[in-house]
């Protein structure tokens, strides 16, 4: 836990950080959903949301207030403690883990170190995919307890594709575990700092993992946008199957929730991956106090924002996998890469070592 | 906190090769085309045998292997060696079965293997979470291949009558092992001995007991004693025959040596414990032998009847642990050879005798076996005299070890018990007996003949039968003089 | 520190009655989950954080999540009320755990007390120092377990694959 | 020649040897399987025959001995000899399977094989009880003997065979379990299984046991060997079992296996606790009075002839236990030639029995009458034997049970006036028998039609008889081959000189009025034999 | 710190409801589900004593039991999805096709 001498203090920086984050990481939320629009919309060559607001800018203002004001429609034979908690389950779990991300390095204020991070574990990476291994049961408890077929379907679906890809997800980073040596993100991040030296041409990129661990990224990344059920990996809703997946028996507000959530999450593992193999925060650093606080945060949100985009992307480009396809791509592909890389990694770690 | 060496490996050859030849198994299982799956059998069986090799051969190496939480000696080397041949007879037996019923995939082989395994960890640990995760291993193993016949509803609800209080017992011997951590600081049997031993006011006696009783009933469940037993007859009824020889031998036939390795050789030297553990053995003894013989003598189905004997069987090796010491382990040692062969002999024939899908294993199908089957109602009747304890059988130097054990240990009283509960199990024995040969009527069982390999299986146990049952001194010898520094 | 231990043990202590005496599967899984959550913060405070999060990843995020599914998938609804037998174990059994607990209770508390605080020498229990550990001297049972698993998998194929 | 030094595992396992070429005959010829089991039997009693000729009767000791080591853990060894108590009954076994294959010739259509293989392995069971002279392998044969025994009486009994068979089977258990008790107890005590050397340990005080151990020790044998003799309340089996087996297993089962329990006794409960014996003597003297006239009265009532065959042999077998429980050379002398008496007389009693059943199907004696008339020959053979059987003079029963109540009268008058009693009884229940199924009117029509004995059955019978007829008029030779055996047994069980037992016998001349000729005889035998 | 006899009471409590939950429930799933908090009361005793002692293995220990229970828990579920596409009820009492 910190290292804080005065409760009080941790106390008040905490709730702080905690309101802070939460606040930035909605209204990102809100606008990644206008740029996820726009973009789409561009890349299929329409305008996308433009009325509200300059180049539609205020939709998502009028998208929440929409959502807030609907009436909340719930299937008469739904379980009623279960539907209910689903998409706070989602909510929970999709913000559990921001907490311990590290957006930043640390500066003082009035005598006291601040992290810019929530809390910093030892074990931040394990809590991260703990947090996420329970996301599984919004989706599938709100699949069923809708009690109708088609949310009951798309939760199964769910279920099965994020216990699936989970398994390689969690693959991909080992690789990157293995060369750290901790789990503590903070830690990772600092591994990563410098260019390579004795690298001859390539002495100018930066030490991230990526250049280490390019196919532990590879799978990493792909499992990710499964976990998150993104096209391609979108099965449990997709919409010419299933109408919605899990969720179509919700509205209004819970259904803003998943959507919340959803969004949450791609920002989590986007950060992640950010951390993990882009070097999170690190980068030119210069100026004064001030501006080097700042500047990693930005960095690391510029980084943040490549994968958001990359996210939208694929969304835009990239069509469908059948089920079976999909199952077959995370067990018979994903895994045995999965294994491979880890293989490899310590051999050749083993080799190096000796 | 040793480094691993090829020596360690060296002392765990036999499951090694074990493991390595279920892989194979499962690995030429999809290029196997059906229909041709009994080589999957064969090549198991092949394991079975290098690894009875590597087994004779490690014997020259004996000591301890991974931090000491493997050990082979003579008392785990001879168990292993049965184990494979319980492992090797049912193989033996079951390759005709499965390929008449329609179930011969190589999963079945590789489950077997699995299991021998996991039994083979249980026997060879000295410490107690490897004896857990050997225990998990063959309970899985037996599990699935309970319930093998997935479609069918007395092997289904065989697998989840016997998973659902498998995995209830599991969880009170792990408790136990919990507590034994907590008391001692240490799950490595002989440093708990050690720890004990010379510092016995480091442990409240009665928090000792608890551990006691609560390993106790863990493994209790694992040989069916009373009143842990409640789950055996369905089990053994509802799964399919040749499994159900597996189960009945092997896992308990391990569970046996944990019990001794843990009562016996831990527990037994302890002041505190030992009057404990005394008493826990003696009771469980005489309640599983009446209970399971009495029970035994209204059986109408002949795997129920078996179900019932093998829980009064396991009341008398009971009996050998209860005297403990050198003399008892031997007994229960040699006890379990025997039953071994006879048991797997029974069940395989009867497997074979049942016909397609096991229809017929009530007694009253069995009438007239003698008179169109003679060979096979004289086999049956063997593994049945042997069973209720005929001198010039393995089954009555068994007793006879077990018993003389008892009476070393001045326990009288339960020796006196266990005769008459052997004398009861006559009657029921020979009802099988006296369907074959005494009934009147067209018998119903199968008569196809005897496939080749279940013959040989057949022909080794009922050789194993006589001529232990003639010259048992052999072996007995050579469990005395197992050499093993916790007895 | 030590207050949160005991407001988590009371939250595991009610989800385990709710396990126990709901009457719909789904609320009995959740409220387990809610015991294992339970339980990963009491090892948390118990110094064995990495523990805590496999508790978290594989029991109620892979375990649980299968029973969830299964309850799910075979639609397990109410339990109706129980049926003819066995009404023996269900007079006899509680009686004799409550007589079990408090037996245990009044032993753990003889041998340990209110004193015997579960003092910590300060150990490090990070995931390196349990690897460490369990590459050395549980190399053994760590590779055996790849057999259990193996096995596992194989049952899970054997009895649930519609056609083998 | 080693098979001379080995001949009593020939004589043991001969048996087995027929039984296992029986095996590999082929089914369908049963006249082969006859053929063969005939020949080994005969072999048998022929290897029986040798060792009479090769026993010296005035040598102590046990004799044929061999002893091996068979078993290191417990020491169990090969131990092979035999006195003159084992030698008459071995030969009477030897005499009598053969006659059991014959007269199952044409009775066991059914399964001939196996009966063959059955009854041939249960001689090599009996005889193998006779050799032991370790307790292990003693027991051994004792188990082992059930088995066949058990199967020739379940399958090819009559009516509720398995029911009799299953009861035979339960009681010897019980009773063999308790001997395997005190065998282990005797083994961890003496550290030993051989009989000899026990006795030697328990003679010289080296093994000295408590007064409670010897008596515990004293009926845990002796209740195993009461099951199967057997004496008054543990006798309930043995009508069922007689009634229900085969004639040949009836054969078996009277001509020798009851006389296993007697031999047991005689064997281990009075040499081995003599002090129990002593004790517990009047007890089972009653028990053997009580015996002699309840087996008397239920054979009086009986309208199955065959039941009433069986319960005779109460009555008989009765007579060997209070002859044995009276500790003087003629009670003891008179008990086993009783023993082999019973096997030859009763044996062919339920032989011709057999007969009968295979001619008409019936045992009910009111169902027969008049037989003289129709079957003559057959009818003077039966009535020679029952006369055997009840104690004529001149023919072997007289003198058994002749001795037998002189030495119950010297143990106890009132034994002795009962036991003379039960002589009566006998001779109504036979000779009421007797007269109701062969003297009279033939009453039904049916048994005009039988036929009288054919030429094998008249084989059977004179053998039968000669040897009724030359062990009434000349016992001699039986009874000198045991003289030195018994005189072992009473200076073990009696702590006073037997002299003095010798010096007492002419003061019992007040029963001479039923005992005329071989008196003299007997007593100057018995007078050189005890010293 | 927190003693460690109260730790131990709550695994204890845990495994008796554990187990009571056994022995009265009659829905085979729920029946499962009992069992795993068995093994819950297990481990956190086996946390409780690694604490009070030198080592790590106590801790480590709990990781195989969590390995066993995934293992458990994958063939349980199968057994048990068997044992409805059979009967179509996940009753105990309706296992009983063998008489008791």
């Amino acid at each position: 836990m910190a290292t804080f001498s005065d409760t009080e203090f941790f106390l008040i920086e905490t709730v702080i950080k905690i309101a802070l984050i939460m606040f930035i990481l909605l209204t990102a939320i809100a606008y990644l959903t206008w740029l996820e629009r726009k973009v789409i919309a561009h890349i299929q060559s329409r305008w996308g949301p433009y009325l509200v607001g300059p180049h539609g800018l205020l939709q998502p203002l009028a998208d929440g207030l929409k959502f807030m004001f609907k009436e909340d429609i719930a299937p008469l034979e739904a379980d009623p403690v279960v539907y209910w908690l689903a998409p706070f389950l989602a909510f929970l779990m999709a913000f559990l883990s921001i907490a311990v991300i590290p957006f930043g390095e640390s500066f003082t204020l009035a005598g006291h170190v601040i992290q810019l991070q929530i809390t910093d574990l030892n074990v931040g990476l394990l809590f991260v995919f703990a947090v996420t291994s329970l996301g599984v049961y919004s989706v599938a408890l709100a699949g069923w307890s809708s009690n109708s077929k088609y949310p009951l379907l798309g939760g199964l679906r769910s279920s099965a594709q994020m216990i699936s890809y989970e398994v390689s997800l969690s693959l991909g980073v080992i690789g990157v575990l293995m060369i750290a040596g901790t789990l503590s993100l903070r830690e990772i991040v600092n591994q990563q700092a410098g260019l390579w030296a004795h690298a001859g041409l390539f002495s100018v990129l930066p030490r991230w993992n990526l250049f280490l661990q390019p196919l532990g990224f590879l799978i990493y990344f792909t499992a990710a946008i499964a976990e998150t059920n993104r096209i391609p990996f979108d099965l449990p809703e997709g919409e010419t199957e299933l109408v919605a997946g899990f969720h179509t028996e919700y509205s209004s507000f819970k259904f803003a929730i998943f959507f919340m959530s959803e969004y949450a999450n791609m920002v989590t593992v986007s950060a992640i991956a950010t951390l993990l193999f882009f070097g999170g925060w690190l980068g030119p650093s210069f100026g004064p106090y001030w501006l080097r606080v700042i500047l990693p945060v930005l960095w690391f949100c510029l980084k943040l924002f490549c994968f958001l985009f990359f996210y939208i992307w694929v969304r835009g480009t990239l069509p469908r996998f059948r089920y079976d396809q999909l199952m077959a791509f995370g067990w018979k592909f994903l895994l045995p890469l999965g294994l491979l890389n880890i293989l490899v990694t310590s051999f050749v770690m083993a080799w190096l070592h000796s | 906190m040793t480094s691993v060496g090829s020596a360690d490996f060296i002392r765990i050859l036999p499951e090694l090769i074990l493991s390595v030849f279920a892989l194979l198994v499962m690995m030429l299982e999809p290029v196997t085309p059906l229909g041709k799956k009994t080589v999957l059998g064969w090549v198991a069986i092949a394991g079975v045998i290098l690894a009875g090799l590597a087994s004779f051969a490690i014997a020259y190496f004996p000591g301890s292997a991974f931090s000491a939480s493997i050990s082979n000696d003579g008392f785990s080397n001879y168990l292993i060696e049965l184990l494979l041949l319980i492992a090797g007879l049912v193989l033996l037996g079951s390759m005709a079965y499965l390929e008449r019923d329609a179930i011969d995939h190589g999963e079945f082989y590789a489950l077997i293997l699995m299991a021998t395994v996991g039994a083979a960890f249980m026997v060879a640990s000295t410490e107690l979470i490897m004896v857990f995760i050997g225990l998990e291993i063959s309970s899985i193993s037996t599990y699935i291949l309970a319930g093998y016949k997935r479609g069918e509803m007395q092997s289904n609800e065989s697998s989840v009558k016997y998973f659902l209080l498998g995995s209830f017992a599991t969880a009170f011997f792990l408790y136990g092992i919990a507590f034994v951590y907590g008391l001692t600081g240490t799950t490595n049997l002989d440093v708990v001995r050690e720890t004990l031993v010379n510092s016995p006011q480091s442990a409240s006696p009665q928090l000792l007991w608890l551990a006691v009783i609560l390993m106790f009933v863990g493994l209790a469940f694992k040989v069916s004693t009373v009143p842990f037993q409640i789950w055996t007859p369905d089990v053994y009824q509802g799964a399919p025959a040749p499994v159900t020889a597996f189960l009945s031998t092997a896992p308990k036939a391990a569970a046996f040596a944990v019990l001794v390795r843990v009562f016996v050789g831990s527990f037994d030297h302890v002041a505190s414990a030992g009057p404990v553990v005394f008493w826990l053995l003696w009771i469980s003894a005489v309640l599983t032998m009446c209970l399971g013989n009495l029970a035994a003598l209204w059986q109408s189905n002949v795997k129920r009847l078996l179900a019932y004997s093998s829980i009064a069987h396991a009341g008398y090796m009971l009996v050998g642990i209860t005297a403990g010491g050198a003399e008892g382990t031997s007994a229960v040692l040699f006890y379990l050879a025997g039953y071994a062969l006879m048991n797997v002999g029974a069940f395989i024939l009867i497997a074979h005798l049942a016909g397609s899908d096991e229809r017929y294993t009530n007694v009253q199908d069995f009438t007239g076996l003698a008179a169109d089957r003679p060979g096979m109602a004289a086999c049956l009747t063997v593994f049945m005299l042997s069973l209720a304890g005929f001198p010039s059988t393995v089954g009555f130097f068994a007793k006879f070890y077990v018993f003389r054990s008892a009476m070393h240990a001045h326990l009288t009283g339960l020796t006196i018990i266990a005769l008459l509960n052997s004398v009861v199990s006559v009657y029921y024995y020979l009802a099988l007996v006296v369907a074959m040969y005494m009934g009147e009527g067209k018998t119903q069982v199968s008569e196809s003949s005897v496939p080749r390999a279940l013959g040989f299986a057949i022909a080794v146990s009922l050789l194993g039968i006589f001529f232990l049952g003639l010259f048992p001194s052999g072996l007995l010898r050579d469990l005395n003089s197992l050499h093993v520094p916790w007895l | 520190m030590e207050i949160l231990f005991y407001i988590f043990g009371v939250v595991a202590i009610v989800a385990a009655l709710s396990v126990v005496f709901q009457r719909t599967p789904v609320y009995s899984a959740l409220s387990l989950i809610v015991v294992l959550a339970a339980l990963a913060v009491i090892y948390l405070l118990l110094g064995a954080p990495f523990i805590a999060m496999v508790q978290v990843i594989v029991y109620a995020g892979a375990i649980m999540v299968l029973f969830v599914l299964v309850i799910m998938l075979l639609n397990a609804g109410h339990e109706g009320p129980s049926a003819h037998r066995a009404k023996f174990a269900r007079w006899v059994g509680p009686p004799l755990l409550l007589a079990f607990l408090v037996e245990f209770g009044v032993i753990v508390w003889k041998q340990y007390g209110l004193t015997g605080a579960a003092s910590a020498p300060a150990l490090d229990a990070s995931p390196a120092a349990i690897g460490r550990l369990l590459f050395k001297s549980y190399i053994l049972p760590f590779e055996v377990t790849s057999i259990l698993i193996l096995v596992a998998v194989l049952g899970a194929v054997v009895l649930a694959k519609k056609q083998l | 020649m080693p098979l001379s030094s080995h001949i009593l595992t020939v004589a043991t396992f001969l048996p087995l040897v027929g039984a296992a070429i029986i095996a590999f005959l082929p089914r369908e010829n049963s006249g082969r399987v006859r053929m063969v089991a005939l020949i080994f039997s005969l072999l048998t009693f022929l290897v029986t025959l040798a060792l009479i000729f090769g026993f010296s009767r005035t040598a102590g000791g046990f004799q044929f001995e061999e002893n091996y080591a068979w078993i290191t853990s417990p020491p169990i060894h090969y131990h092979m000899g035999i006195d003159g108590l084992s030698l008459i009954l071995i030969v009477l076994t030897g005499f009598l399977t053969p006659l059991c294959v014959l007269v199952s010739w044409t009775g066991i259509t059914e399964r001939t094989k196996e009966f063959h293989i059955f009854l041939l392995a249960l001689e090599t069971g009996v005889i193998g009880v006779f050799v032991s002279l370790d307790l292990f392998l003693f027991f051994v044969f004792w188990e082992v003997m059930l088995i066949p025994m058990y199967f020739l009486i379940g399958i090819w009994g009559h009516g509720r065979k398995v029911y009799a068979a299953v009861k035979f089977i339960l009681y010897t258990m019980v009773g063999s379990a308790l001997m395997l008790v005190g065998i282990i107890f005797l083994y961890e005590r003496s550290g030993s299984f051989d009989y000899p050397q026990i006795l030697a340990q328990l003679s010289d005080g080296s093994l000295p046991l408590t007064h409670t151990t010897e008596s515990l020790l004293f009926w845990a044998f002796l209740i195993a060997f009461a099951i199967k003799v057997p004496l008054f309340p543990l006798h309930t089996w043995l009508p069922d079992a007689h009634t229900e087996a085969p004639t040949a297993g009836s054969v078996i089962l009277a001509g020798v296996l009851l006389k296993m329990g007697t031999y047991g006794m005689l064997r281990f409960c009075l040499p081995l606790f003599p002090n129990a014996s002593r004790e517990f003597a009047g007890l089972l003297s009653v028990l053997a009075v009580i015996g002699i006239i309840y087996g008397a009265l239920v054979s009086m009532v009986q309208p199955d002839l065959k039941r009433l065959v069986a319960y005779s042999s109460v009555a008989h077998l009765g007579f060997v236990v209070l002859g044995i429980f009276a500790f003087n050379v003629q009670g003891m002398e008179g008990a086993i030639y009783q023993m082999v008496n019973h096997g030859v007389s009763t044996g062919a009693l339920f032989m011709m029995v057999g007969m009968l059943y295979d001619r008409r199907h019936t045992r009910l004696i009111k169902d027969f009458g008049g037989l003289g008339t129709t079957i003559p020959v057959f009818s003077t053979f039966f009535m020679i034997v029952t006369l055997s059987s009840l104690g004529l003079p001149m023919l072997n029963g007289f003198v058994g049970e002749f001795l037998i109540i002189i030495g119950a009268f010297h143990a106890r008058v009132l034994w002795g006036t009962l036991a003379a009693v039960g002589v009566i009884l006998a001779a109504v229940y036979l000779l009421w028998m007797y007269q109701r199924v062969f003297l009279g009117e033939v009453t039904d029509e049916k048994n005009r039609e039988i036929p009288d004995c054919n030429r094998r059955e008249k084989w059977l019978l004179t053998a039968t008889v000669a040897v009724i007829i030359f062990m009434g008029i000349y016992p001699q030779p039986f009874l000198r081959q045991m003289d030195v055996s018994v005189a072992r047994v009473l200076t073990r069980v009696n702590p006073e000189p037997v002299a003095a037992h010798n010096s007492k016998l002419p003061a019992a001349p007040a029963q001479a009025q039923m005992a005329p000729p071989p008196r003299p005889r007997n007593r100057a035998t018995t007078g050189g034999a005890s010293r | 710190m927190i003693p460690l006899s109260h730790i131990l009471l709550l695994s204890v409590i845990l495994f008796t409801l554990g187990a009571a939950g056994f022995i009265i429930r009659r829905n085979v799933i729920t029946v499962f589900m009992c069992i795993e908090l068995m093994l819950n009361a297990v481990n956190l005793a086996f946390i409780a004593f690694a604490r009070r002692l030198p080592g790590l293995d106590g801790q480590l220990f709990v990781f195989f039991v969590i390995v066993v229970a995934a293992a458990e828990a994958a063939v349980g579920l199968a057994i048990i999805v068997a044992l409805y596409r059979n009967r179509n009820s996940l009753a105990i009492d309706d296992v009983d096709s063998m008489k008791l």
